[in-house]
């Protein structure tokens, strides 16, 4: 494969944009300064980067309640996310939503879900939309491992294999839900392996390589607009945080998840590719690495000065046609 | 003014509105190749092709859920339950997707779809396929609830709901479906939100909706034999409630009878009578009278079901009993 | 393989019981002398029969809105049936639940559903109870085609395939769900392949060979109490009277029904089978069949005697511990 | 007395006819490895192995459904919903199978199970993670429905919960979990369907439950101040209603005010006033005041989630304009 430099200075960033603006809402989050849970995707950017990738801003995607990555990678910004996540009016959902509910439509992100296993079917209908008005647009439902044994899982699968509908069913096999682990609860070692039970493929991709999933997402996008139907992606990765911020993690030892993370970090992976295949310099990385940390800084020192929704504010949103109080 | 059955009268909403603009599509179990159980949907698909009328699975969660993922990509969407009690299988797509994306996404999105449910008590369908449900939906922020009671209402409320930028939650009790009406011709539209007067009276005010209203407007007939006028107000709308018609009502009855199908406990008539007791209690000369199903899931012996069912006989004893 | 002649009048014995125990129903039903709505098992016999076969009365089944057959195949009586279906006090639920809600405990039968799909889990808690308690119980579970694509068989087949519970699904794939075609709802062939996707055998079986629907269950029953966990099995089958009694059917023609039963008639299979063999006689089976038609005709008497439930017996059963009214 | 946790009290109920009753176990999400999100687990799979106690799938259907399904087989299960929010997953399975089979089966079975959900507003956790449900269930017979406001009662209400015959519903709010209070050694077991008097007085009658219990209780001390005597309910049980207590006290004090954190509209504050309204019109001096959350989903930004909240200062001074 060859890639030009500026799609790799693209996915790099975009990565990073996820590394470091986790890094840092983590950090918030612990200092007492951020309401709400936030949820983690530090060690998976692979997956939401690469996938995207293979998408337009007019492609929609579904997200969980981890879905910072999902966002960025699908074109969020740095800011308003940031804001949201404080509560902020500037954030995307004007404070009303947080971090479990961010979404911005504007680039296609149909918003995280703090019900896991609730957007599948939600990408089943924007790929129902896509269909009946031709327009040529996929949707991508990413989704856990924990998320494979809700019965929407089933529902929303069959029906879009049914209909051959454009949509992209993406699994982040990072191997925990929660504090449980996937095969004490799944009896078989690849959920990719469901997709013959819909007549559908199912491709196993390694979720720490983003070009790797770059690829496979490309062909399950292109057979989609294609009018070839659902593709089931599970893209096997790791859970390197707790399952939320200042999670005890009780449940694993400090040395498994570090193994993890220095044998299989996507962002290394990525760097050291580039950097070999000499398709980028660590200059060119270094310098994206830089602007993102700068943007990242600005957009909490804005967000933190920014102010929180006013009272008058409570009832907007709730109906387009308002009517009610 | 011509007249035809509560079922005709949605088809004819359904086909308006699905003419008119073509963003309105419709899924849901059996309503392509039989039309609806109830005959609801015939014809649609050979008017509109099986690509806007489309026989899903049986996936409760799929149908409500896609049909929100459609909502938020542009399309106008009715989803049907089949029944109403089904509804129990979707509760999260309904309640915490449907109802509450808008406001967490900030206005972002509109979701600008209907969810149709036939409900209520008809021939010993017994106690999953009997229910009533619409008093959960009033505790549901984000969701408007519209339950006509006869044709003119069904297709003009339809229309109104199928127009609405917000979901709409569509009961429609099934025992109506063959019932005839007139139906106003040219693009009736009810607005959603907004009870009806269907009988004027001034001695006691009895407020009801659905197959309910019917059972009210008979109970006024028996009222009136006794030199009682009954005010019969139909909400139509239960969310949002049309609070002012019942206050009005009530500042000329001084006495109200709430009556519906639903289990009284929990029900929409408890709804009513607090809003009464916070916010009119003045206007109150007797006690409120409730009526709506006893404790108990709707039993399948003729027998028993008849007693889980409130008559014209039940409401206007309830009137007579606080005309005294 | 060899049957002894007791257990081949006991399979056909079932299976006449629910032939004609449902003719007359139908005929009940559309002279207008019974309550709510009923669907028919006529075609589908071999299924309920040649699975409970494979049961004690200590072993649990939970059944579907079809739930004649399944009844009297674990051994429900005629009369109580019948009584229930007619909504007299004399039937097993005392009039309360009716045809899509008979319940026969005594002899495992958990009841039928009138939710589609509404069966799965409370056969996998029954597992769970008897895996718990070690009593080498095993559940079946009934259930259409069109249930199969409930989110409830996701859930309920997956937890008990990572529990190894034992618990054993049989799907009736009768092609139809009400005038929904199996294979417009469905991008599979066969329902059984799902089981891959839960990590368990999954097999096809002609539903209406008596004998090879109980050689297959059997074996799943085996595998269930030696603690192998559960088995998913197809049994194909067709749906040859109406969804309901009084369904007018504008979705398939008469031609297709009759030619589906002229060939697959699962009793007219099985007396065929027998006789051929010389392992009953044909007055063998036209004694049974002529018990049962008494039987029948005596249960349809005394239901129609029987007293309807009495005003006062309305809120009885509701709580076990009474305490509401 | 000793003070424990509300988090510790569960646990000791828990613990207590784990051991007593072997047929007791418990399923649900991380409740074994972790000990459940608020503790409330912990210690538990050491003690009774995990083969009574155990994590799940994320399959909320299979949760309550095998529960039911075990009950019928002849196990006590507990089974817990992580958070209340989730019970939209399997309403089916509460509603049309756990609450309606024993009544459908016409009493062949008993359906012994505890369904454990934890509620309320905690800490902007946003729309879909802070809703109390509770009124639902209300309307739907066959179920009971307890909710605790202290340790005490949330252990003796467990108990009777656990010991029941019929399905119980037991709420249980999240901000409480950490809360300690004095708990009865021994078998202390709290009746279900009983409220408590937890403040005598004879001016109002606050009815509360839950968290709001305590909100209600800083009222009263807030209303004595002032010269105002209130008497403050606990329901700690909403299904059934304990009508006699309420009903007792408004004999006494002629005014009611009813708080609760759920939406206000449908929400149990309805059925009481409704009741009120019905049964007991001539005890009122004055309009039911009803306090609850606004008609909005609980906003994300702690700058709105502070609005959808009753404070103490709400009860008193709703309690106040009622006393004038
Ligand atoms: C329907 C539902 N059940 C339970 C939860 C609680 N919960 C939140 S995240 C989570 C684990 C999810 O695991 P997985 O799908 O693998 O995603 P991951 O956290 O690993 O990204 C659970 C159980 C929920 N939010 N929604
Ligand atoms: C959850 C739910 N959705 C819809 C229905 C309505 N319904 C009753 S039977 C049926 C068809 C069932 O088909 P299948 O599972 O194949 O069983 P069959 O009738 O063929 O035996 C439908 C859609 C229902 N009872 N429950
Ligand atoms: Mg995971
Ligand atoms: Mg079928």
């Amino acid at each position: 494969m060859n890639y030009d430099a500026e799609f790799l200075r693209y996915l790099y960033r975009r990565m990073v944009s996820i590394r470091l603006f986790e890094e840092k809402v983590g950090e918030l989050f612990l200092a007492g300064e951020l309401p709400g849970f936030v949820h983690l995707y530090i060690g998976e950017e692979a997956i939401a980067v690469g996938v995207c990738a293979s998408l337009t801003d007019r492609d929609y995607i579904t997200s969980t309640h981890r879905g910072h990555g999902h966002c960025l990678a699908k074109g969020a910004q740095i800011l308003p996310m940031m804001a949201e996540i404080y509560g902020k009016k500037a954030g995307y959902c004007k404070g009303k939503g947080g971090s479990m509910h961010i979404a911005d439509f504007t680039v296609g992100m149909l918003g995280a879900n703090g019900v896991v296993g609730g957007g599948y079917n939600l990408a089943v209908g924007a790929a129902l939309a896509a269909k009946m008005r031709q327009t040529g647009q996929v949707a991508v439902c990413f989704f856990g491992d924990g998320a494979s044994n809700r019965g929407t899982f089933h529902e929303g699968i069959n029906m879009a294999a049914a209909w051959k509908l454009p949509v992209i069913f993406v699994n982040e096999n990072n191997q925990w839900a929660s504090t449980t682990p996937c095969h004490t609860t799944t009896a078989i070692e690849n959920i990719a392996d469901r997709a013959a039970g819909y007549g559908i493929p199912g491709v196993i991709v390694d979720g720490n390589d983003a070009f790797a999933v770059y690829e496979t997402a490309r062909q399950a996008v292109e057979r989609a607009r294609q009018g070839g139907g659902p593709t089931l992606i599970e893209a096997k990765t790791y859970r390197i945080k707790g399952h939320f911020v200042g999670d005890p993690e009780m449940y694993r030892t400090k040395a498994e998840v570090q193994k993890h993370f220095d044998e299989n970090d996507p962002l290394k992976n990525f760097a050291k590719k580039v950097t070999a295949a000499k398709w980028l310099k660590q200059a060119d990385l270094d310098a994206i690495q830089a602007a993102v940390a700068a943007e990242v800084a600005q957009a909490v020192e804005e967000a933190r000065r920014a102010p929180y929704p006013e009272d008058g504010e409570l009832f907007d949103d709730l109906y387009a046609e308002g009517g009610l109080k | 003014m011509r007249k035809i059955t509560f079922s005709e009268a949605t088809l004819e909403a359904m086909t308006e509105e699905m003419q008119r603009d073509d963003r309105v599509f419709v899924m849901g179990e059996d309503i392509a190749r039989q039309g609806g159980i109830f005959g609801q949907f015939k014809g649609l698909p050979q008017k509109f092709g099986t690509g806007r009328v489309l026989d899903t699975p049986i996936s409760e969660t799929a149908i409500a859920g896609a049909g929100v993922g459609a909502a938020l990509a542009g399309l106008r969407p009715v989803v049907d339950m089949h029944f109403a009690d089904f509804i129990t299988v979707c509760m999260d797509e309904v309640v915490n997707q449907m109802a509450k994306i808008r406001y967490m996404f900030g206005g972002q999105c509109t979701i600008p779809l209907v969810l149709r449910a036939p409900d209520g008590i008809i021939r010993s369908a017994a106690a999953q396929h009997s229910q009533s449900l619409e008093s959960w939906f009033l505790h549901v922020p984000g969701l408007k609830v519209v339950i006509p009671s006869n044709p003119a209402d069904a297709k003009g409320l339809l229309k109104a709901a199928i127009r609405s930028d917000d979901p709409v939650l569509y009961f429609e009790h099934k025992a109506l479906f063959p019932m005839k009406g007139p139906v106003p011709g040219g693009d009736h539209v009810v607005p959603i939100g907004k009870a009806s007067i269907s009988r004027a009276g001034q001695d006691v005010t009895i407020v009801s909706y659905s197959a309910m209203a019917h059972r009210a407007l008979e109970a006024a007939d028996k009222l009136a034999g006794q030199g009682i006028e009954a005010e019969v107000i139909d909400l139509r709308t239960i969310s949002p409630l049309d609070k002012e018609t019942i206050f009005t009502s009530l500042a000329k009855t001084h006495r109200l009878v709430i009556a519906h199908e639903a289990v009284k406990t929990g029900g929409v008539g408890a709804e009513i009578a607090a809003l009464v007791a916070e916010e009119a209690l003045d206007l109150l000369d007797a006690p409120v009278a409730r009526l709506g199903a006893p404790y108990v899931p709707v039993p399948f012996s003729p027998s028993l079901e008849k007693l889980v069912k409130i008559t014209a006989d039940d409401i206007a004893g309830a009137a007579l009993a606080i005309c005294k």
